[in-house]
């Protein structure tokens, strides 16, 4: 591997313009309006500051096998990439052993609970339980029913586990009568997120069941809970839902009817800030980074 | 062949000519139809003249290409060269609905029937009538008893059974009334009475001569030379794929008709030498067996099997013969009544008990299903049932040096033709497997050989090759339980016969006193 | 023959995965470079293809083994998440034991819970007929939850304590604890090529098959069950046992698939490693033509595949799924003999037609 | 067979009444309040295990118009993901059209391309002679790879189908609700389980589809052809299949995802054995499987406590192996399932 250049002085392009910025996905698209997205547009808003170009300066590589994390990350070591972003807490294991491999490379683990704490790794983790207590307390508020439902993706996955209990813990902070109901998508994770169907029939028994704020916490799976809440004839009058990751007004606009909020992870600023800030204070880098950027934003009207 | 068939040709056309003064034009008309299989000509460049009301029988022993010659006509097969005419007409068909369409029926030798479904959904099959896109099957079964009761009684089945729970016999009457359905004016039967009692192949031909009265034209196939002396207007006799002759019934004899059909005087005795019986190796005593669908097949039957004799089990198929068979060898679960092999009680005993352990050979009436895998070399079929016996296998491992050894000797012995021992044995014809299935029953230690029609499909010099066996076991003090559907074999080779009808045995006193007349009534249920 | 049939079913699908790149605006031989550079052409490159091969050519040799006896293995995911927890249930615990005995040990635990998970549907379809295509569906995913459940972090929400084989030093993650030292599989090549031993387990194994196939009398009475069942009864042989053992032993082979994977690999057990390993047995199989030796074969070939994908996409920017088109195409292509097959007839019967022809005019 | 038959609709039968005797009991019994029962025949129990059941039914269907002409279908699964990737490339390219057109479309697109992998499939095995099994994997494969492929993930479609409350009958108390206020496909999926058994049964296409199946060779000679109404029945089989999928993106979800079949043809393929290749059976099977998946869901949503939630969720698959292992009893499959029928080779 080639030694790692410090960073890129924006007077002088021309001389070290091999600072490239590499980011490998969990299983999944890089558009995915999901975690991979957020974290690669964390990269996208770090190339701009530093003036890198996509393809010379920055590239992604999407995984399509669990078996593939180790070698993927290996694509980028081997061209001698400078800073490694890797996404999905499941990556945690291949990226802490390729970054003691490979001390010169900086890694980024995003979504990654790192034990030990090295010199050139930062785990990128969320306060996702946080987020969900405020979701929680929004929705035992709106609540008139005291019954509120939450559909969650696998809970073999920390973030979503975390979610669910901040969001039950929330609900009962405000109300401690109310019903939470939850449920997590019992197949494994190869489709615990990608199964909208579930998640609508089991959004839909909830409803049936007087529940009356849904939140939709496990992708795709989520999703299909509140486009499911959305097409009920009470959206926005007396059902609501509450989206999670991104801010879901936009990228799921068939839940506008229903949507009051989305409980957000800030992984673009995280990574963004990560890229730039960490390869000129090693120092920084050096304590575990928590970037406990818990948050929730307001959706528009209703 | 080209010298014979020319004056063949030039014979027939001084008949043919001779014909039509007095008959109408042909309605089917075969010419120059060659076959070619891999490997084998089926049929040799076959010309042939059906008359609307008559009915002519096609001869010729196993093999000799009658089926191949039928198929082709009813469009089953494509023909490698010849055309087929019906009505004057060339019949571009190349599917059986063409050959329907141009009005002709056919009766499979191998039953054609779907064994899950009905009978009467069996005859509509093909030619249903519908009411507003549903089938109307009343209006199906009141036609199709009709149709029975203008044959007087001789076609009665009940339409609503399913064809899995129907005997051989009663399944034969389903496809000729299927054939009939279809109203057709050349009617094909391909071996019908292959199943059928004597009494009940009277019947056949009954209803035979009055479709020929009605002016239908009939092909009627067999390899039974009294059947065809009996119903025949005229005869045409294949061998090796080759119109061989032309004969008139009135003109000509069973011995002349053989003769052509096998090309040589055939053999009809088997030398056999007087054995004094020693004592019973198996003994059957009031023996119940059922199908898989609960009937009774195997009624309370008792006999025994002795050391040095063969007892012949005549019978029509279908009447039992085989469950009885697959209850003495362990693959039947046995009602009730008691089983001895050399004294010891196998009533319950499974295949393996029974045959590796107790020293019983078994030939199968079905070679193909049961008595090898088709895909199997010839060294591996012939250790089938006794891989895991000494030589063969040693902590569960095989030893493939003394399976091939024994491959080798069996192979000679029994003069197994075969390019190597490592051919699968799909790649062997007919009388070579059956040849390999006999070879590796008959063994040694053996005690008891039970063999089911163990010439089936068999060539001429292959039959005698087996019967010499069968005989040869005998003569060296083995029992042997023959079952057989030919008449013939039973008369030739057993010493004593018994007779299963209806899942009953008749057991009869030695061969000398039998005549094939009574037997084929006792065949019938009819006791004399 | 089979051999040109072979390179000509791959050049087919080479040549279709090529436009079909042109047509996704990719440049097919940057890809095609990349793809065998990734593969092949560099130490790590084939240091990931070794190490895909092994659980490609033992969850083959599962489905093909099944298939010799007559039987449709669809459970190999399920038997493989199985040995993998057997594998590691072992692994964790016994601190200080040597690595000859441990690490066997810990295989071997491996294999029979993949035994036991492949044992259920022979059994039931012996005793009640139940249809094994059903059951070893139903099976995966009941070892998808069992698996789960046993390193599960645990939830206060599902009021659900976490698994007994749960890491709680790892946090909230659902993994466990790392398989200690002396049940590790020995490394060939230590990191960063990571090849192990276990690649040498999967290739003996497929000895083995190939010996138990051709060599013992198991064999001989499961390839005749097989074949033939009818001729099994009459041979004497014992059928229903013959289809448990079959079973047990394909589901052996899934489970040692997982006890390599965990042992030698991910050195721990996380739901996540399970996935997607069923269904490439059952094309391995096929693609093999159930003989060990093909299935060796087909499993080089697709690991190489595999392996090279992440080089492809990174050179060429070609998503890797295109992969996965192309092995469904080199299936396809290869078990469709008869297109070539059918052109040849197609051209002998017009050469006999047109003999034919000749002949008549004669 | 035909006991076979009787017992799987019959158990359909069993398992329809008790569904409907507790949902009755629920709204009118005096015990209704007991939780166990609301839990167990709950109308939202009996919705969610409906939903379910769809599209597993109309994947059933699509497998046993296959199987029963005599063609191994394990491709189901393929059949359906395309259909639903069809389904939402015509519903977003249609999204400026009125919902109504723009849903039929969707819908026609999703019956086409389902038929066109039965077509495939059919081609695959009867034309290139190519292993039945491999076909049907390969179809899983091909679809899985081309829909990830060209999918576009910011593509959105908008609207999906409504329920249509049938006139008086959605009146109906439990019932009204229950069967007849549902969107289309449902009405569609359960209407076809009717036709296609009714046509097996009685009609001429029905009795031939059967025969084909059972002994192909006895219908050659009776004059049916064989091989046309394998084509034709593969490749409606595929279309009914593909509309499995179809009602996920067009009237469960609105959406597509990659993988969004999610195993669902597998267990459509389990409901084809399970039913004894019969409509009534699968039908039965289909909604046992819904229904496992419902009691399970509820037991969830209840944070019942008695097992970990794991093996809560093991309920839906152990009571299929159960079921397949001693309530139908043995199942028969199809006579000349997965050979392939060539006129020329002796029987
Ligand atoms: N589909 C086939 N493929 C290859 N060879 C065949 C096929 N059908 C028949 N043959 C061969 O053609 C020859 C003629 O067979 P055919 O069935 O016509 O005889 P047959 O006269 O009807 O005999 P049998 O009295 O036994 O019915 C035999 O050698 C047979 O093995
Ligand atoms: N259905 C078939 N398919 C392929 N080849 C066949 C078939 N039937 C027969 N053959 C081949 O045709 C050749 C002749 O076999 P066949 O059984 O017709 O012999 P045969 O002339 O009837 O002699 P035999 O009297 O020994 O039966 C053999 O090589 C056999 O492999
Ligand atoms: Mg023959
Ligand atoms: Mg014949």
């Amino acid at each position: 591997a080639l030694p790692a250049m410090p960073v890129v002085n924006m007077d002088e392009p021309a001389i070290a313009p091999s600072f490239r910025v590499g980011l490998v996905t969990d299983i999944g698209r890089i558009n995915d309006r999901s975690f991979n997205q957020s974290a690669w547009e964390g990269v996208l808003a770090a190339a701009e500051t530093l003036g890198l170009t996509e393809g010379e300066g920055f590239k992604f590589i999407e995984t399509t096998d669990p078996k593939d994390y180790a070698d993927n990350l290996g694509q980028f070591i081997n061209n001698g990439y400078d800073v490694i972003v890797s996404v999905g807490y499941v990556l945690g294991d291949a990226t802490i052993e390729a970054s003691l491999e490979n001390p010169d490379i900086h890694f980024i683990g995003v979504d990654q609970f790192q034990v030990q704490s090295l010199p050139n790794l930062a785990g990128l983790v969320f306060r996702e339980d946080q987020a969900g207590f405020l979701a929680g307390m929004l929705a035992a508020g709106l609540s008139r029913t005291g019954t509120i439902a939450a559909v969650l993706g696998a809970d073999l996955i920390p973030p979503v586990v975390a979610f669910g209990e901040g969001f039950a813990l929330g609900a009962r902070y405000v109300n401690p009568e109310i019903e939470v109901m939850a449920t997590y998508h019992p197949g494994d994770l190869s489709i615990a997120f990608n199964d909208p169907e579930w998640g609508a029939a089991t959004a839909r028994q909830a409803l049936d069941q007087k529940a009356d704020v849904v939140f939709g916490g496990g992708g795709n799976t989520g999703n299909g809970a509140i486009q499911e809440v959305a097409t009920d004839p009470g959206a926005g009058t007396s059902v609501f839902c509450i989206g999670v990751d991104t801010d879901q007004w936009y990228t799921v606009p068939a839940v506008r009817p229903c949507l009051v909020s989305s409980a957000m992870e800030l992984k673009t600023a995280g990574v963004d800030e990560l890229i730039v800030v960490g390869p000129e204070l090693q120092e920084l880098l050096a304590v575990k980074a928590a970037f406990d950027e818990g948050t929730l934003e307001t959706g528009y009207d209703q | 062949m080209n010298a014979a068939p020319l004056a063949e040709r030039v014979g027939r056309r001084h008949q043919s000519a001779g014909i039509r003064r007095n008959m109408p034009l042909p309605v089917l008309e075969v010419r120059g139809v060659t076959k070619h299989f891999p490997g084998v000509v089926a049929n040799r460049n076959i010309d042939l003249d059906l008359f609307p009301g008559e009915i002519l029988a096609v001869l010729g022993e196993n093999g000799a290409g009658k089926s191949t010659l039928m198929n082709i006509i009813y469009g089953l097969h494509p023909p490698t060269s010849g055309s087929i005419r019906v009505g004057g007409h060339r019949l571009e068909c190349r599917s059986p609905r063409d050959a329907i369409t141009a009005g002709i029926a056919m009766v499979h030798q191998h039953f054609q029937l779907v064994p899950t479904m009905t009978v009467l959904e069996n005859i509509v099959l093909g030619a249903e009538t519908t009411r507003r896109g549903v089938l109307d099957l009343a209006t199906a079964e009141r036609g199709v008893e009709e149709l029975c009761q203008r044959f007087g009684g001789q076609l009665d089945i009940n339409l609503q059974a399913v064809i899995d729970d129907l005997p051989v016999g009663m399944r034969q009457r389903v496809e000729i009334v299927k054939a009939l359905y279809r109203g057709a004016r050349i009617l094909i039967l391909d071996e019908p009475t292959a199943v059928l009692t004597p009494q009940e192949t009277g019947s056949l031909f009954q209803i035979m001569r009055g479709l020929r009265n009605q002016g239908t034209g009939i092909i009627f196939i067999t390899h039974k030379l009294k059947e065809v002396l009996d119903v025949a207007d005229r005869i045409v006799v294949l061998r090796q794929g080759a119109v061989v002759g032309h004969e008139r019934p009135g003109a000509t004899t069973e011995q002349a008709m053989a003769t052509m059909m096998v090309g040589r005087v055939p053999a009809l005795t088997v030398p056999k030498t007087t054995v004094v019986p020693g004592p019973p190796i198996l003994e059957v005593d009031n023996l119940t067996v059922h199908r898989d669908d609960g009937t009774t097949a195997v009624e309370r039957i008792s006999f025994e099997v002795k050391q040095g004799e063969i007892l012949g089990l005549a019978g029509v198929q279908g009447h039992g013969q085989t469950e009885l068979i697959e209850a003495l060898t362990g693959l039947r679960p046995v009602s009730s009544g008691a089983v001895r092999l050399n004294g010891r009680d196998t009533t319950h005993a499974s295949a393996r008990q029974v045959g590796r352990e107790g020293g019983t050979g078994h030939i199968p009436e079905d070679r193909r299903a049961y008595g090898m895998v088709a895909s199997f070399s010839v060294a591996q079929n012939l250790v089938l049932n006794l891989c895991n016996q000494p030589p063969f296998t040693r902590w569960g491992l095989l030893r493939l040096e003394a399976i091939r050894g024994h491959a080798r000797s069996k192979v000679a012995a029994f003069d197994i033709r075969t390019t190597s021992l490592e051919q699968p044995l799909a790649s062997l014809s007919g009388s070579n497997q059956q040849k390999l299935v006999v070879a590796r029953e008959i063994r040694n230690g053996l005690q008891l050989l039970i063999a089911s029609q163990p010439t089936r499909g068999v060539d001429v010099g292959s039959v005698e090759f087996i019967h010499h066996q069968i005989v040869q076991q005998r003569d060296a003090g083995r029992a042997v339980l023959l079952a057989s559907h030919d008449l013939d074999e039973i008369l030739a080779l057993a010493d004593r016969i018994a007779v299963m009808f209806e899942g009953r045995l008749i057991n009869l006193p030695p061969t000398a006193q039998i005549d094939r007349n009574r037997l084929g009534l006792l065949m019938a249920g009819i006791p004399a | 023959m089979a051999a040109l049939q072979t390179a000509l079913a791959l050049l087919g699908a080479v040549l279709l995965g090529v436009v079909l790149m042109a047509v996704l605006g990719h440049n097919p031989w940057e890809a095609f470079t990349g793809l065998i550079a990734g593969s092949a052409g560099t130490a790590r490159g084939l240091a990931a293809t070794v190490r895909k091969t092994s659980p490609f050519v033992l969850t083959g040799l599962s489905v093909a083994l099944a298939m010799k006896a007559g039987l449709f293995n669809i459970g190999t995911a399920g038997q493989f998440l199985m040995g993998s927890v057997g594998a590691v249930w072992v692994g964790i615990q016994f601190e200080g034991l040597p690595v000859w005995f441990h690490l066997p040990l810990a295989v071997a635990m491996g294999i029979g819970f993949g035994c036991a998970w492949g044992a259920i549907p022979g059994w039931l379809k012996v005793s009640t007929g139940a249809h094994e295509v059903i059951t070893t569906i139903m099976l995966n995913h009941v070892a998808t939850l069992f698996t789960g459940w046993t390193v599960f972090a645990g939830s206060t929400l599902s009021t659900t304590r976490p698994g007994p084989l749960w890491d709680s030093t790892a946090g909230p993650v659902s993994a466990s604890t790392d398989v200690l030292a002396s049940a590790r599989i020995p490394w060939i090549f230590g990191p960063p090529l990571r090849i192990h031993w276990g690649i040498a387990l999967a290739l003996l194994a497929a000895l083995l098959v190939w010996w138990l196939m051709e060599r013992t009398r198991f064999g001989f009475e499961l390839k005749t069950v097989g074949a033939k069942p009818l001729a099994a009864r009459y041979a004497g042989m014992r059928s229903g046992w013959t289809t448990v053992l079959t079973m047990t032993w394909a589901g052996g082979l899934a489970g040692l698939a997982g006890a390599i994977e965990t042992l030698g690999v991910n050195h721990k057990f996380a739901p996540e490693f399970g996935g997607g390993v069923g269904f490439e047995g059952i094309t391995i199989a096929l693609l093999g033509q159930g003989h060990p030796l093909g299935i060796v074969l087909a499993s080089l070939l697709f690991a190489a595949l595999d392996a090279g994908a992440p080089k492809m996409q990174f050179d060429s920017g070609v998503p890797s799924d295109i992969i996965q088109v192309i092995q469904t195409l080199i299936l396809i292509f290869v078990a469709v003999p008869a297109l070539a097959t059918w052109l040849l007839d197609r051209m002998s019967r017009t050469q006999h037609v047109s003999a034919v022809a000749a002949s008549l005019r004669i | 067979m035909a006991s076979f038959t009787q017992s799987t609709a019959r158990f359909t039968a069993g398992l329809s009444l008790l569904l409907l005797t507790g949902a009755f009991l629920v709204e009118y019994a005096p015990f209704a309040d007991i939780q166990a029962i609301r839990m167990l025949f709950g109308a939202r129990v009996l919705n969610f295990a409906l939903c379910a059941a769809i599209p597993l039914i109309l994947g059933a269907l699509g497998g046993i118009l296959c199987e029963r002409s005599g063609i191994v279908n394990i491709g189901i699964e393929g059949m359906m993901l395309a259909g639903a990737f069809a389904a939402f490339v015509a519903k977003t390219a249609t999204n400026h059209w009125a919902l109504g057109p723009s849903l039929l479309l969707g819908t026609c697109a999703t019956l086409l391309t389902g038929a066109a992998m039965g077509l495939l499939h059919a081609l695959f095995c009867l034309r290139f002679g190519m292993h039945q099994l491999i076909s049907g994997t390969a179809l899983i494969l091909l679809s899985m790879g081309i829909s990830a492929t060209f999918f576009d993930r910011d593509a959105v479609a908008v609207g999906k189908f409504a329920p249509w409350p049938v006139p008086l009958l959605s009146e109906w108390p439990v019932i009204g609700p229950l069967l007849f206020n549902k969107p289309p496909i449902t009405y569609v999926a359960l209407l076809a389980v009717a036709v296609v058994g009714f046509a097996l049964a009685h009609t001429r296409w029905g009795l031939r589809t059967r025969a084909i199946g059972e002994h192909p060779r006895a219908a050659d000679t009776a004059g049916v052809a064989v091989l046309r109404l394998r084509y034709l029945n593969t490749t409606l089989g595929g279309a009914l299949a593909g509309l499995g999928g179809g009602y996920l993106v067009l009237e469960a979800v609105g959406q597509f995802q990659e993988g969004m079949t999610a195993g669902r043809g597998f267990i459509a393929l389990a409901a084809v054995i399970f039913g004894n290749w019969h409509p009534v059976g699968a039908l039965g099977a289909s909604l046992l499987f819904g229904y496992a998946q419902a009691i399970q869901n509820e037991l969830l949503l209840a944070q019942a406590t008695i097992l970990p939630r794991h093996f809560i969720s093991m309920i839906p698959y152990l009571v299929t192996v159960i079921a397949v292992s001693g309530l139908v009893g043995r199942v028969r499959a199809p006579g000349s399932l997965g050979q392939s029928y060539l006129r020329e080779t002796e029987v």
